[in-house]
């Protein structure tokens, strides 16, 4: 029973940290005015090798688990949860492909990313998908948070497929997550894989979950400690507004949220990563994420007051942005019938590491 | 049935096709630009002839409800259509009232006598808050200082509402800093005035129709006769009645209670609206989501409702009307994060009226006292919370 | 548009409030440990006259509506939810009769009623109901809030019956509302009355649930007093407790709380009274009430610590009737059912008064 | 897989077959009988025996986790089946690491020897909490008073576990209140000390398994030796080791959470059986309640241990401590609350585990601090929130 992290995560952790907050953090508003990240910062990232953290080491990936990825991700989402975004060109697609295409097409895509730096993979969740899945698919979905896409992925229920033409995308304004840009898309035609499993679906589902509750975990993390440093340093009727008891509940209230929130998702990845069920934990952790975006976002805000309100600090972005993200990976309605389906006795003995 | 009379309604009627028609489509206008309607966008024009055509509920004798309680039905309405549009509106705005009360003969016929019948859009504007100043007015330290030719103001203001088009702003400023919030007076600063500097319009994340205007005083030179009130205010019975009615009945709570219980209300429709094209209704979930919303819009209405007609029958409101400020704030939050998720990808894409309104929602939670600000004045009144 | 009460309630609530201080409050633990209500205070609630105070003048009654009822229910539950239970003989059954049954119906239990002071009627809501309404009714529920009954009326989403014999009860420890009993109870055998129409059992069962909110209201309006109360007497840290700020703002959001659920308990009763439908008011009331318990209730205890959790002092009892309460009426999920049934646009012109 | 080694998991198994039979049976007969089970109760004898035959992980040297982390899962294990019951078990109790910290050789000898291998149950017990006192320990008035014979004790205690069954009472009083709280010492008054008197034990609304004590000191004398630690304490490597434990680390609030979240999965898993059973899981709503409970307990148990963890590796862990006291003690009231909503009319006739665990949770944001205690400790450490 172990809690520490281990050396390759910690190392990980100070070159991320490093790259967030040297080259995401101060572009904020820019990436989020350009919807899109510059050539070089995203150059870098992948020079870094962040792009491939999970990826096996074979296919030129570092090879480590699910617990780190949802590391990187909090700690890029902590900067930017939109840049993090764009700067995965693979992206939570990688899952749904390495999970039905094995390593052969997670690799043919691999190459395609390295060869074109401007690729993208898309990743769609039709969480309605009626009719049985074979042959031609049609249909739309009003929002994929990208702005462009050279290879579409969709995720269903009952299998996956993927479609390299026969899809177009249309600009769309976006909530929020501005430096990946945002598009409605429309696809039609004979996807150029399709897989039918459902056991598969829902293993690729939980990364897919647990990627993007790392990134809500990230922007709550940062949203929570911006309004607590600024809590110190705003003075109203004579002494920090933190030291007002009420806000200095409400402040441990949000930390309590974050902190909840990052024990589930660990839990999970842990459990991913030694290879039981973590379908059930994943969807968990993905509906606790977002139960605690709609607390500490919107309080982080409410804790600057005006200035909150404003494009200044970056607060309402992190409002706007965890919101956002509760609405992907299929969003949480879906996340909360997995996260019901298989409810078993709590076993407090059970904890992988 | 309706409780209501049937005069009030008719102005209900034309507000709800005023803003389905007019106000609606101006406020989205300004979301997508990220900016507020400039001046001369044609709506203000309209929306002048518009009041010329006909008076508000205010003015209008055959109503048998009180002031307060026509204020908050026709706040509730407006605000459904667009919160940002009605702080937008042409007018002499938030200062209007205190300057009807505590100005002078001269200053009323001055600052408030072009607004009369104008066939031109004209602002007002009040100038309180200050940066880092917030709820805590003791602290704020624009000071002003009387010179020979009159008053020299200095300091900062922010997220001053319509400043920056407006023909003046009344602003706060403190004249006898000893004395403390008691040394606090107004003063007109007239448009174009060089002192009044660095003029920033702020960008929002939501309410982005009306101007939200940060600016700096330097050495900001008024003549005397822009103080309001005069040097020797008189104890006029128009100003006393106006601080023994702020002692213990409220009425500006309860009108931005009832705006936000207006944009809660936009955010349910929408929602259900959506909710049923989709289909989503079927689910449980869903109508779990809408039932609680409805249920919450409903208690805001009825709490805002009951604050306002409190102030009509001079029944002390303070705690009613704190306790509609922010339950009708929070529930405006709550119904536009609930219905982002009932409305999920549409709203992510960003086009989506529920989506506008989670980010509008959020600052009425802050404007005219914070939650917290609020609830510090419940506890006042329950439990003696000392300041 | 009028928020007034006109001067019969306030007489009422004069009456009323009188009898509750004076006879009920101080025999709190008495009633519980005996779990009955003395027959003398019964006799003095009699002669009031609040056992029929919303029935028919023709039938004895007062002859006022529902709104009243809302009224003398939450003052009496300020005093003891459970002593008001026991008191009411005819109880929220009348609701059924009345509705199904008319007035001779209501009349004939009238007269029973009024010739035998130990009898009662008995109300059971089954929500699950499955099979069709007809001939003789066979089954049994784990709970009725009454140690004793002679008339068994049920009331059931397509209809209603009632029983004079062929039911039995046992007796039951109770969670709470110990001063009207507890009792499992059995039933098989023909009604003596059977009715299939699930519009009138509809409109019964919202006053049955605006009956039991009501109570829920008082019981809160009791805790929240109280624990304020307390709070500003209970001294720590070199102030009343109360005016520690966190506890302040508790103490104010219970109020909300507390005034949210009166604010929709008395506006559905004037729709119903104003022969509008209230029928989803009624439902979303009730369950707003059980939700306000669940905030309420347990921070009163919460505020009086250790103290509040010893028998010594009201609260604990206030956090257990009101959960218990909140299992009445059908319970919440059928209420969440029936508000969420009938979803239209809201309509801030409607109100009834 | 577990990330538990075999040697602890064997010891949880025996617990666990231990509460099965013995711990629950008789929690819920004392529920039942509205009163703690007598000291002569033969699961005393029986719980005396099986700790004979069966020493605590503690003393297991096979085990590789830390002090604190055995304890918490065995805590959490034992509350899963009886919370009550936990504190009525015969032993020290409390004040056992106190007395073995603070005390002087022949105090750890005359006051804990007597436990050592005891063929018959007997309880130690700690009094610390007063009267209108609660978590301001600096507000405690029980004054201790130096004589020749030794030490007159004045005041009054409440809520105190076990005292009227137990063999001493370690009572804190203050022996020079003009130094504070640094003024406080502990005083042994053994059983039926006629000083010692109004014993009350105390009805409960829950955890009615273990006697809550209240009791007043008339003038009640105790001899020197009785003053724990002695007169002139010496600063013993124990006792410094003690107290710099406590700066950093906590084990106190940790054991409490791990409780909770003992009776939190308790009330999951009797839940989770009725649904299952009653067909009612088939509900999204009853479901989506369940998840919400089992994911919220699964948070509140990763929360107490990673707080037991960082202390056995002498990590600080004030603030996890706080927050997992906080957080579990909230966990269990919540899974209680809402299984009653799920488990229905059963709850509400009074026999039910999920009705007794409502009652029983809690007090558990109670004890050891409350919940507000326990955010004014994080937010110290969080924000330097001044006392």
């Amino acid at each position: 029973m172990n809690f520490s992290s281990n050396d390759t995560d910690d190392m990980l952790s100070e070159t991320v940290r490093r790259f967030a907050t040297e080259e995401l953090r101060p572009k904020l508003r820019e990436f989020e005015a350009r919807r899109s990240v510059a050539r070089d910062v995203q150059e870098r990232f992948e020079s870094l090798g962040l792009a491939a953290i999970d990826l096996p080491e074979a296919l030129g990936g570092v090879g480590l688990g699910l617990s780190s990825r949802v590391l990187v991700n909090r700690i890029l989402a902590e900067a930017d949860a939109g840049a993090a975004l764009a700067l995965d060109r693979f992206g939570p697609a990688a899952y749904v492909i390495e999970t039905f295409g094995g390593s052969d097409l997670l690799e043919r895509y691999r190459d395609l990313l390295a060869s074109r730096p401007e690729t993208r993979l898309a990743l769609l969740i039709d969480v309605d998908a009626g009719t049985v899945l074979e042959g031609p698919v049609r249909g739309e979905a009003a929002w994929i948070a990208s702005g462009n896409a050279d290879v579409l992925v969709c995720l269903r229920r009952d299998g996956a497929w993927v479609m390299e033409s026969g899809f177009e995308l249309e600009q769309a304004r976006g909530a929020a997550l501005h430096a990946t840009g945002a598009s409605r898309i429309r696809y039609g035609g004979a996807p150029a894989h399709v897989w039918r499993d459902s056991t598969l679906a829902a293993q690729a589902w939980a990364k897919v979950r647990l990627y993007h509750a790392a990134l809500i975990w990230g922007v709550l993390v940062d949203a929570a400690g911006f309004s607590r440093r600024y809590a110190l340093e705003r003075v109203a009727f004579g002494k920090p507004i933190a030291h007002h008891q009420a806000l200095a509940f409400l402040i441990v209230d949000m930390e309590i949220a974050v902190e909840r929130v990052g024990l589930l998702i660990a839990d999970a990845a842990r459990l991913i990563d030694a290879g039981m069920d973590g379908t059930g934990a994943a969807a968990s952790a993905f509906v606790d994420a977002v139960e605690a975006s709609r607390f500490v976002g919107p309080n982080a805000v409410q804790i600057l007051g005006g200035h909150g309100f404003m494009r200044d600090y970056p607060v309402e972005k992190a409002m706007r942005d965890s919101r956002a993200l509760g609405l992907l990976a299929g969003g949480t309605d879906a996340a909360q019938d997995d996260a019901g389906a298989a409810l078993a006795p709590a076993n407090p003995m059970e904890f992988a590491a | 049935m309706s409780g209501f009379s049937a005069a009030l309604r008719a102005h209900i009627e034309r507000a709800r096709e005023w803003g389905r028609n007019e106000v609606r489509p101006a406020g989205l206008e300004a979301d997508r630009n990220a900016a507020p309607l400039p001046a001369d966008h044609p709506y203000f024009a309209k929306f002048v002839d518009f009041r010329r055509r006909h008076p508000s509920p205010a003015e209008d004798d055959t109503i048998s409800e009180g002031s307060a309680v026509r204020m908050a039905v026709l706040n509730e309405e407006n605000a459904y259509w667009d919160r940002g549009m009605g702080v937008a509106a042409p007018g002499p705005g938030l200062p209007a009232a205190i300057v009807a009360a505590l100005g002078t003969p001269e200053q009323r016929e001055r600052f408030l006598g072009p607004f009369r019948g104008a066939k031109e859009p004209r602002w007002g504007s009040f100038a309180l808050t200050e940066p880092g100043g917030g709820s805590d007015t003791a602290a704020f330290r624009t000071r002003a200082i009387r010179t020979d030719r009159g008053y020299v103001l200095r300091g900062s203001k922010c997220f001053i509402g319509n400043a920056a088009r407006a023909d003046w702003v009344l602003i706060q400023a403190n004249l006898d800093p000893e004395k403390g919030r008691a040394g606090q007076r107004a003063f007109f600063v007239e448009h174009g005035n060089p002192g009044m500097t660095g003029i920033k319009i702020e960008k929002k994340m939501g309410l982005r129709a009306y101007e939200s205007v940060s600016f700096i005083l330097e050495d900001c030179e008024v003549p005397h006769e822009n103080l309001l009130g005069g040097e020797q205010p008189a104890r006029t019975s128009q100003s006393s009645a106006y601080g023994a009615t702020m002692g213990s009945l409220n009425t500006t709570r309860v009108g931005v209670a009832a705006s936000a219980v207006g944009l809660a209300r936009s955010a349910y429709d929408e929602t259900l609206d959506i909710a049923k094209q989709s289909g989503s209704i079927k689910s449980a979930r869903v109508r779990d989501r809408l039932e609680a919303m409805r249920r919450r819009l409903r208690a805001a209405w009825l709490m805002t409702l009951r604050a306002a007609w409190k102030a009509d029958e001079k029944i002390p409101n303070i705690v009613d009307a704190s306790m509609a400020k922010v339950f009708a704030a929070e529930t405006a939050h709550e119904l536009a994060t609930v219905g982002m998720e009932i409305v999920g990808l549409e709203a992510g894409a960003g086009d989506c009226l529920v989506e506008k309104l989670f980010r509008d929602a959020k600052a009425l939670n802050i404007v005219e006292g914070t939650g917290q600000i609020q609830r510090i004045i419940i506890a006042r009144n329950l439990v003696g919370l000392p300041r």
